[in-house]
């Protein structure tokens, strides 16, 4: 068995990236995209740690959160299709009327 | 408790509110008479109220202590009583009341209904404020003021309304915020709100004294104002209508000095003692600062505002005597300030309203023109600086003389500075009477102003008649305040034979 | 026990002139001049019959007794009663300013039945006599209190009354606020006065627990032993009282320009009666300054040289009443030298005999000014009525007054037997044994006092006229020359009060003041006193009886130059004072009212709110619209808080 | 499934079913009679509030553990419902108004309350990720519901992506707290982290992360970037939902999880809920002073607010406080909930079609056009501002003495401070409403009045008798503490 932290470390470096894509990113789906990842960081531990400690608890929260980013998913593109519509733009840096 | 004088007396202007409240806002007369009848009954049940009094006792008197309500194990309750310091300050809110009512007759016509609910319900905060004996109660009350008076400001007052408005909120804010912090501080030590539980039990220990007298008395030294916390003091004063600058001057400063008597004294003796010639050198420096400052003001109303500095240095002053003579004197003079600046800023009142300006450069030989109002101003000048024989003497007198030989101060050099403030009250204030007063009439608008009509003698005769009273016989306001103030004495000597 | 019954009079001779005061307020309006003369002189002539009934009654019981009437002030051991006192000091005090009180009343039902027409507002006849009677209670209160802090209540009314007679003519005056200006002046240095006897109480109170004279002065002689700081400090700081009310060095400024006030009131209050008061404290406190004798020497050298200070002004002015009242300040230096000097009974004789003869010049001065007045021309703007140097050869048109004038002049100057010469001698001979120094300034006042008094009668009625309105000068009618007569008549007589060596004052106030040494009659003192002052008249005479040419040049002008310019100009103190105090006071306040208060004080709270909105500008920066600002401060938080976490 | 369990959820499952009603029924009502939706909505919340009254009282948990029933739930769940009746109150007409009248907006709204309501009884690190989900989701798409209004838009893409990323952080942390404690069940984390078999590290990563995530929802400082252009961009009954109702859920389940946790952790997380609050309440009140626009300064307001709320979380550490310091925190939270219901009530009323009219200035003069709602308006700011004789002042009375009784008396005297500081911006709208003349505007209508006097109400007349507010938030004790 490979030892817990090398997937841990993995989805750390994914979680990270993911941050970093957040920030530096300026196209709302990329970003988005980005947020997946964080979450599959953090399917990814609690499917080590399910393994770790041979719980089924922590695969049967990995389901729940592929389901709700599903419904994520839908929002965030219906709700960026609505914006590109406006605005022929997802461009998040033109996102900044609303400030101060 | 049905025929509790108290109950009645904090709670008739309510009543008046109500009534009010049913009649149309265009029956401006009747709402005026509503608002002018329910004060003097409120009046006439304080009065009620004294003769029942025991003078003779020390103690609080037609207490009620009702239970409010809990919170995680303090009771807060609705605590009411009176003592011999307390019954004067009600007395004088009660008479000074309907006076201001009557000051707005023609000055007041736009809103009538609300500024005679404002003002009715202004006077049910002050009189809990003077009543309550519960801490959470009193701070209920103490901010409850704030907010007709902010309306008073807001609504009716002169140009800069607004900005005095929100100063006068946010100053006494700012002093009652840490107050708060005090009050849940003692309940939460002690278990208790109750200030005669709290109150000579000696229980708070010295060091905690200290910062809770800082927490209590910045709300208070704000309110009074003392130097260097006064500048709310001008901008409101001036602003005001004027009945609420006379309620203002007339009762809401007292609520500070009050606070020092009612709080900081009996439950922080050894803090007392101890901040006493600081104290009483702030008083000092205001003194004399309020007299300098308003020497040199333009506008009346600014004038008597900083005379007012001035005025409750000498109550601060005499409170932190920490003697008899300083005490008896400090809170004759609550009562005096009361009159003779209420009457002042009524005066100024009269002629804003005849000419429609304060300054002391639009008036000039009234004397001659409208020689009543003359008279009449001038006695009541003279009782503001201080002249034997009327009010501000008594106790201006007695404070000094308390001051002077106090051992809590500690130095008579702080009385004999502050006595400099009798001569400089006679500055700034003989310099306002002959600019408004004396001289020749150099304004052509001025030859034609009409002297005190009835109503205005009505409004200024008894507070006059009493300014005499109190300087001529003074002794049944000593007597009446006596018993509760050598309580008050006896509490800060014994702190001072503990901490020996 | 009849006696103790009659000494229970005494409330009378306050309530009397508040009586008179309230019926005239009441009614005066209504019922005419005359009415309100009349009511005021008679309140004022009661309350003279009730003081001269207390005289009587003391003859018999010359200790005197006290007379409350109620408490006052009543806190902790602190017991002021209201409380009057008789005895033979307060009896002659009370005889004094109802006496001369009554005969100016009744000059004034005269006189101010002009001057208010003169001045043009009729209305203001009863108000004047509804602040006279003030004044006589106020003085009543004063010299019957049988405490320090009653004596205040009197003290400062009298101040009162001072200030709203002085501003009688609150529209007139230099730029129409010459009056009103004069009335604050006095009021002000008054209280600055005040402030010393404020100061002075408050050291009784905390040392001897009382206020009232006799349980303080009983116990001086033990304090004194005990503290002495304290009673030099009590003794100076009531000096300082006595110089304000007493017009003395250096708070002495007021009463020239007290002269604003109408002529009556000039008379009574700025020379017979109310300035005196500081003379009357000090002789009531005299107990104290025997112990003092530090204290002593700052009094009589304050007192002689206010004397001759005020003396060389009075030589160089032009109003009539003016140097009237320098010659006031002057002579209230004497009464308070004397009084420095232990020579208590001295000092009240000449309070006594200044109050006729000096309330007789002021009377008489103002029987010529409106004598000059009614010769005046209709619209006739360039005359000053009180200028002397318009006057000249009244004697002619005005010849009662010229004579009263003159008896008065010759009693001032201290011409035997005039009473003026025995009260003053008696000062000059307590002088003359103890303390020669002030002996010599006191003489060379002597002097300088019949000098300019010659000089006035010159320069007022003899001669020719120097202008239109003196040649049509009139004489006064007889309510007005009557009491001019009467006081002339105390001038001629006072002297007999206290004669050397019958010592009638003397034997009498030794009951309240204790037994006082009378300073014996010394001849050479006499002679040399009665020389100066002959010398003074002739050189007055002789300097400006000359043909003087138009406009009017004083001839000492050319004499004395600089010296004369000096004296004219009053020593330039009035410009000193507003150089070193007012203007100073001035700027003071007005540098904290306007940099300090507004610009510092009121900005605390402002600079508050300001500072706070900056933060909120510089804080509301951060929320700038970006996804990914508000993303990083989410990470920033995070980071910190797993930092404080791993790190903890 | 037994009816115990039933009935831990009933209350949501109410709302959940009447939301599908609702976007069935929506389909076949006409335009005439479109009214019927959020009658239906709102009878639907009564009757989630009578299941939670009715139903759940010997209940105590749901589903092994999954579902928590305790007075803690039993103060909010009604709130929730109470929450979301006003919220449609004050919307009718708004969305009418502005020609977004869709049957979705209430039963969206439905779903977000059941979705709180199963946050404040969660009991498992998968029903709060659920519920979270649950009421986010909807208010996502309710911040976007004025589309094609770029304000709308903006906002609710900002709060998507934010509260995703948000999420993120939540499920990392959560991951991570299951990895420490072999559970995701709350008390199983508990015993864990008692009998110190957890991994520490990963209980730090754990709770630090969760901390963000909820830390977000109650838009404390530095997690609140999104809240004010959310509340300004997004339709202003949603924006006064979410000022409530998502605020009091992020509390529900930051109170629940770190009132189990955080006893073993006080050491370590005292500090750190010291400086939130203290930020929070700094930063809030600072920056609405420089706020114009109304939906801006109470977005700030409501962040303030949350950091008072935070001072009464940080003595949690003390055992003799842990009840004052929840029940502090509901009081408070109710009063505020109150007076930000009513205070958007009145934004709604005077917001125009084209969305102007909700700068501080329009409101000048309405103290003598809508002296009613002026005067509801005023009590708000008092209540806001603490001043006595209003809910509001009951609340920092109680959250005050549980800070001064817990020691922190210097995080107290910040609080009293800041609450000075935004007195300065509260007295400005009366100010502005009485002081100033103008031609303001309130929009009436009786339902949106409806929502603004009854607060105000509330406001005042419990004011007079708050101990039985006192006693049902003292009451509201978690299992388990």
């Amino acid at each position: 068995m490979i030892p817990i932290a090398y997937p841990l470390s993995l989805a750390a470096i994914l979680f990270i990236i993911g941050i970093i894509g957040f920030l530096l990113r300026k196209n709302a789906i990329v970003i988005f995209m980005c947020l997946e990842l964080m979450f599959n960081a953090a399917n990814l531990v609690f499917i080590t740690f399910s393994n770790y400690y041979q719980l089924i608890d922590g695969q049967v929260f990995v389901v729940f959160v592929m389901t709700v980013a599903a419904a994520e998913v839908a929002v965030g593109l219906a709700l960026m299709v609505a914006i590109f519509r406006t605005k022929h733009s997802i461009d998040i840096d033109q996102m900044n009327s609303l400030k101060g | 408790m049905s025929l509790n004088p108290l109950l009645l007396t904090i709670a008739f202007p309510l009543a008046g509110v109500v009534v009010m409240l049913l009649l149309k806002a265009k029956w401006k007369n009747a709402i005026r008479w509503t608002a002018l009848l329910t004060s003097l009954v409120t009046f006439g049940l304080s009065l009620w109220m004294l003769s029942q009094f025991n003078s003779a006792s020390p103690d609080l008197q037609f207490e009620i202590n009702q239970a409010w309500f809990s919170l995680g194990g303090n009771p807060i309750g609705f605590h009411i009583g009176v003592d011999g310091i307390s019954i004067l300050m009600v007395l004088l809110t009660t008479f000074l009341t309907p006076l201001a009512i009557l000051s707005t007759w023609k000055a007041v016509d736009e809103k009538v209904k609300s500024f005679m609910a404002f003002f009715l319900l202004l006077e049910v905060g002050m009189l809990g404020v003077f009543l309550s004996l519960d801490m959470v109660l009193f701070y209920i009350f103490w901010e409850f003021t704030l907010i007709p008076m902010y309306f008073l400001i807001g609504l009716w007052g002169g140009e800069r309304r607004v900005y005095a408005a929100v100063k006068f909120f946010l100053y006494t804010m700012a002093g009652s915020v840490l107050m708060l912090a005090g009050i849940l501080w003692i309940g939460l030590q002690y278990g208790s709100f109750n200030l005669t539980q709290l109150v000579g039990s000696g229980m708070i220990p010295a060091a905690a004294q200290l910062w809770l007298f800082g927490a209590f008395g910045l709300a208070f030294a704000i309110k009074v104002p003392m130097f260097p916390l006064h500048s709310w003091l001008p901008d409101a004063h001036t602003e005001a209508p004027t009945a609420g600058s006379v309620i203002l001057a007339g009762v809401l400063l007292k609520m500070g000095a009050y606070g020092f008597l009612r709080f900081n004294l009996p439950l922080f003796p050894d803090a007392s003692i101890q901040f006493a010639p600081w104290m009483a050198g702030l008083a000092v420096v205001g003194i004399i600062y309020g007299a300098l400052v308003a020497y040199r003001q333009k506008d009346v109303k600014k004038l008597v505002a900083y005379s007012s500095i001035s005025h409750l240095g000498f109550v601060v002053l005499g409170i932190f005597a920490l003697n008899l003579q300083g005490l008896q004197g400090a809170i004759l003079q609550m009562v005096n300030h009361g009159l003779s600046t209420g009457a002042l800023f009524l005066v100024v009142g009269m002629l804003y309203e005849r000419r429609h300006t304060r300054l002391l450069e639009n008036f000039g030989g009234l004397w001659k023109v409208v020689p009543v109002m003359g008279t009449l101003a001038l006695i009541t000048m003279l009782s503001s600086v201080g002249l034997p024989g009327l009010n501000g003497f008594v106790g201006e007198f007695t404070i000094l003389l308390g001051a002077f030989g106090s051992e809590a101060i500690g130095s008579p050099w702080f009385a004999g500075v502050a006595t400099l403030g009798v001569i400089l009250a006679a500055v700034y204030l003989f310099h306002m009477f002959q600019k408004l007063f004396l001289g020749p009439v150099i304004h052509e608008e001025n030859q034609k102003l009409k002297d005190v009509s009835v109503r205005e003698i009505l409004i200024l005769a008894p507070i006059l008649l009493l300014a005499f009273w109190i300087g001529l016989y003074p002794k049944p306001f000593f007597m009446l305040m006596a018993p509760a103030v050598e309580k008050l004495t006896t509490i800060i000597q014994s702190a001072a034979l503990l901490a020996q | 026990m009849e006696s103790g019954l009659t000494f229970n009079l005494v409330p009378w001779v306050v309530f009397l002139p508040l009586i008179g005061l309230s019926i005239n307020l009441l009614f005066g309006r209504k019922f005419g001049e005359s009415f309100s003369g009349t009511v005021a002189s008679l309140a004022t002539g009661l309350a003279f019959v009730v003081s001269v009934i207390l005289a009587v009654a003391l003859a018999n019981h010359p200790e005197g007794v006290t007379v409350p009437l109620a408490d006052w002030i009543t806190i902790g051991s602190l017991t002021v009663r209201w409380a009057f006192r008789v005895d033979t000091l307060s009896v002659v005090m009370m005889l004094v300013v109802s006496g001369v009180g009554t005969l100016i009343h009744i000059y004034s039902i005269g006189y101010m039945h002009n001057d208010v027409r003169h001045n043009g507002d009729e209305g203001r006849y009863t108000r004047f006599f509804v602040f006279l009677n003030l004044f006589i209670a106020a003085m009543m209160i004063l010299v019957s209190a049988d405490n320090f802090l009653m004596m205040f209540v009197g003290w400062e009314g009298v101040g009162l009354c001072s200030y709203l007679l002085i501003g009688f003519w609150f529209e007139k005056g230099k730029n129409g606020t010459g009056n009103s200006e004069a009335a604050k002046k006095a009021f002000i240095a008054n209280r600055i006065g005040d402030f010393g006897l404020l100061i002075a109480m408050f050291l009784i109170f905390v040392n001897f627990g009382s206020f009232e004279f006799d349980a303080v002065f009983s116990q001086a002689a033990a304090i004194t032993a005990d503290k002495p700081g304290v009673m030099l400090a009590i003794t100076l700081f009531m000096l300082l009282g006595v110089t304000g009310k007493s017009a003395q060095l250096p708070l002495y400024v007021w009463l020239p320009d007290a002269m604003a006030g109408p002529t009556p009131v000039s008379a009574l209050i700025h020379a017979a009666t109310m300035v005196t008061a500081g003379v009357y404290l000090m002789t009531r406190s005299a107990a104290f300054y025997m112990l003092v004798p530090n204290a002593q020497s700052v009094v009589m050298w304050v007192g002689a040289a206010t004397a001759l200070f005020a003396a060389t002004i009075a030589v160089a002015q032009y109003d009539i009443k003016k140097v009237l009242a320098y010659s006031t300040i002057s002579q209230l230096g004497f009464m308070v030298a004397a009084v420095g000097m232990g020579a208590t009974v001295a000092g009240m004789f000449h309070l006594i005999t200044h109050a006729f003869f000096k309330g007789l010049l002021f009377l008489a001065a103002g029987s010529v000014i409106q004598g000059v007045e009614r010769g005046m021309h209709h619209g006739d703007h360039g005359t000053d009525p009180q200028d002397m140097r318009q006057m000249g050869g009244i004697r002619k048109q005005m010849p009662v007054t010229f004579w009263v004038y003159l008896i008065g002049a010759l009693a001032l100057s201290g011409i035997a037997p005039l009473a003026g010469f025995f009260s003053k001698d008696e000062i000059l001979a307590a002088a003359w044994t103890s303390q020669p120094g002030i002996f010599i300034v006191l003489a060379l006042a002597a002097f300088m006092t019949a000098f300019y008094m010659g000089r006035q009668l010159v320069m007022v009625f003899f001669g020719d006229a120097r202008s239109e309105a003196a040649k049509g000068a009139t004489e006064s009618k007889l309510v007005v020359t009557l009491p001019l007569m009467i006081l002339a008549g105390l001038s001629v007589l006072g002297g007999l009060l206290n004669l050397p060596g019958l010592h009638t004052l003397e034997h009498w106030l030794e009951h309240t003041l204790g037994k006082v040494e009378p300073a014996h009659f010394v001849w050479l003192v006499a002679g040399i006193s009665l020389v100066l002052a002959l010398l003074g008249l002739g050189l007055g005479w002789m300097i400006y009886s000359r043909k003087n040419e138009k406009p009017f040049v004083d001839p000492l002008k050319k004499a004395l130059g600089p010296l004369f310019t000096g004296m004219e100009n009053k020593w330039w103190v009035d410009e000193l004072y507003a150089a070193v105090i007012l203007n100073p006071y001035k700027a003071f306040a007005h540098f904290m009212a306007e940099p300090v208060d507004l610009g510092v004080i009121d900005r605390i709270g402002g600079g508050l709110a300001a500072g706070t909105r900056a933060m909120a500008e510089g804080l509301r920066k951060l929320e700038n619209g970006y996804i990914r600002t508000y993303g990083l401060l989410m990470l920033l938080g995070l980071t910190a808080i797993l930092t404080w976490l791993f790190l903890h | 499934m037994t009816l115990n369990d039933f009935y831990s959820i009933l209350p949501a499952v109410i709302l959940i079913f009447s939301a599908l009603v609702l976007l069935l029924a929506d389909l076949w009502l006409s335009k005439h009679t479109k009214v019927v939706t959020p009658m239906l909505a709102v009878l639907g919340l009564i009757a989630s509030i009578a299941a939670s009254i009715l139903f759940t009282g010997n209940v105590e948990n749901g589903f092994g553990g999954f579902i928590l029933v305790d007075g803690f739930s039993r103060f909010l769940v009604p709130l929730f419902a109470v929450t979301g009746i006003f919220a449609i109150g004050m919307a009718y007409d708004y969305l009418t108004r502005m020609g977004i009248q869709r049957g979705e907006y209430y039963s969206l709204l439905l779903f977000s309350v059941s979705g709180m309501m199963l946050m404040a009884s969660a009991g498992d690190l998968v029903i709060i990720f659920l519920s979270l989900e649950l009421l986010s989701i909807p208010l996502y798409i309710l911040s976007g519901f004025a589309a094609p209004k770029a304000h709308s838009e903006e906002s609710a893409l900002k709060y998507f992506l934010l509260g995703t990323f948000a999420s993120g952080f939540f499920l990392f942390g959560a991951a991570f707290l299951f990895g420490a404690a072999a559970t995701t069940n709350l008390n199983g984390i508990v015993e864990a982290v008692t009998s110190g078999s957890a991994n520490s590290t990963f209980l730090i990563i754990g709770s630090g992360l969760l901390l963000a995530g909820f830390s977000f929802k109650v838009a404390a400082v530095p997690f609140h970037g999104w809240t004010p252009d959310v509340y300004h961009g997004a339709p202003a009954p949603v924006s006064a939902f979410m000022s409530v109702g998502a605020k009091a859920a992020g509390f529900a389940v930051l109170i629940r999880v770190f009132s189990l946790i955080f006893p073993s952790l006080a050491e370590q997380y005292t500090p750190i809920f010291w400086g939130l609050a203290a930020l929070t309440m700094l930063v809030g009140n600072v920056v609405a002073i420089a706020q114009i626009n109304l939906k801006r300064m109470l977005a700030y307001s409501s962040i303030a607010h949350a950091g008072y709320i935070l001072m009464a979380f940080v003595p949690f550490g003390d055992a003799a406080i842990r009840a004052n310091s929840v029940a502090s925190a509901l009081f408070y939270l109710a009063g505020y909930a109150l007076g930000s219901l009513g205070a958007w009530a009145v934004v709604i009323g005077m917001e125009k079609e084209d969305n102007q009219g909700t700068e501080i200035n329009d409101l000048a003069g309405l103290g003598k056009r809508s002296p009613l709602m002026a005067a509801a308006m005023t009590v708000f700011m008092l209540s806001f501002t603490g001043i006595p004789l209003t809910l509001g002042f009951w609340g920092k009375f109680y959250l005050f003495r549980t800070a001064i009784e817990g020691g922190f008396i210097s995080l107290a005297v910040i609080g009293l401070l800041t609450s000075l500081v935004s007195a300065f911006y509260y007295l400005r709208v009366v100010v502005k409403m009485y002081f100033q003349e103008g031609d303001s505007k309130f929009h009436w209508n009786f339902w949106t009045a409806a929502v603004a006097v009854f607060s105000a109400l509330v406001i005042v007349v419990l004011s007079f008798i708050p101990g039985s507010l006192f006693d049902l938030a003292v009451k509201a004790l978690l299992t388990g503490s």
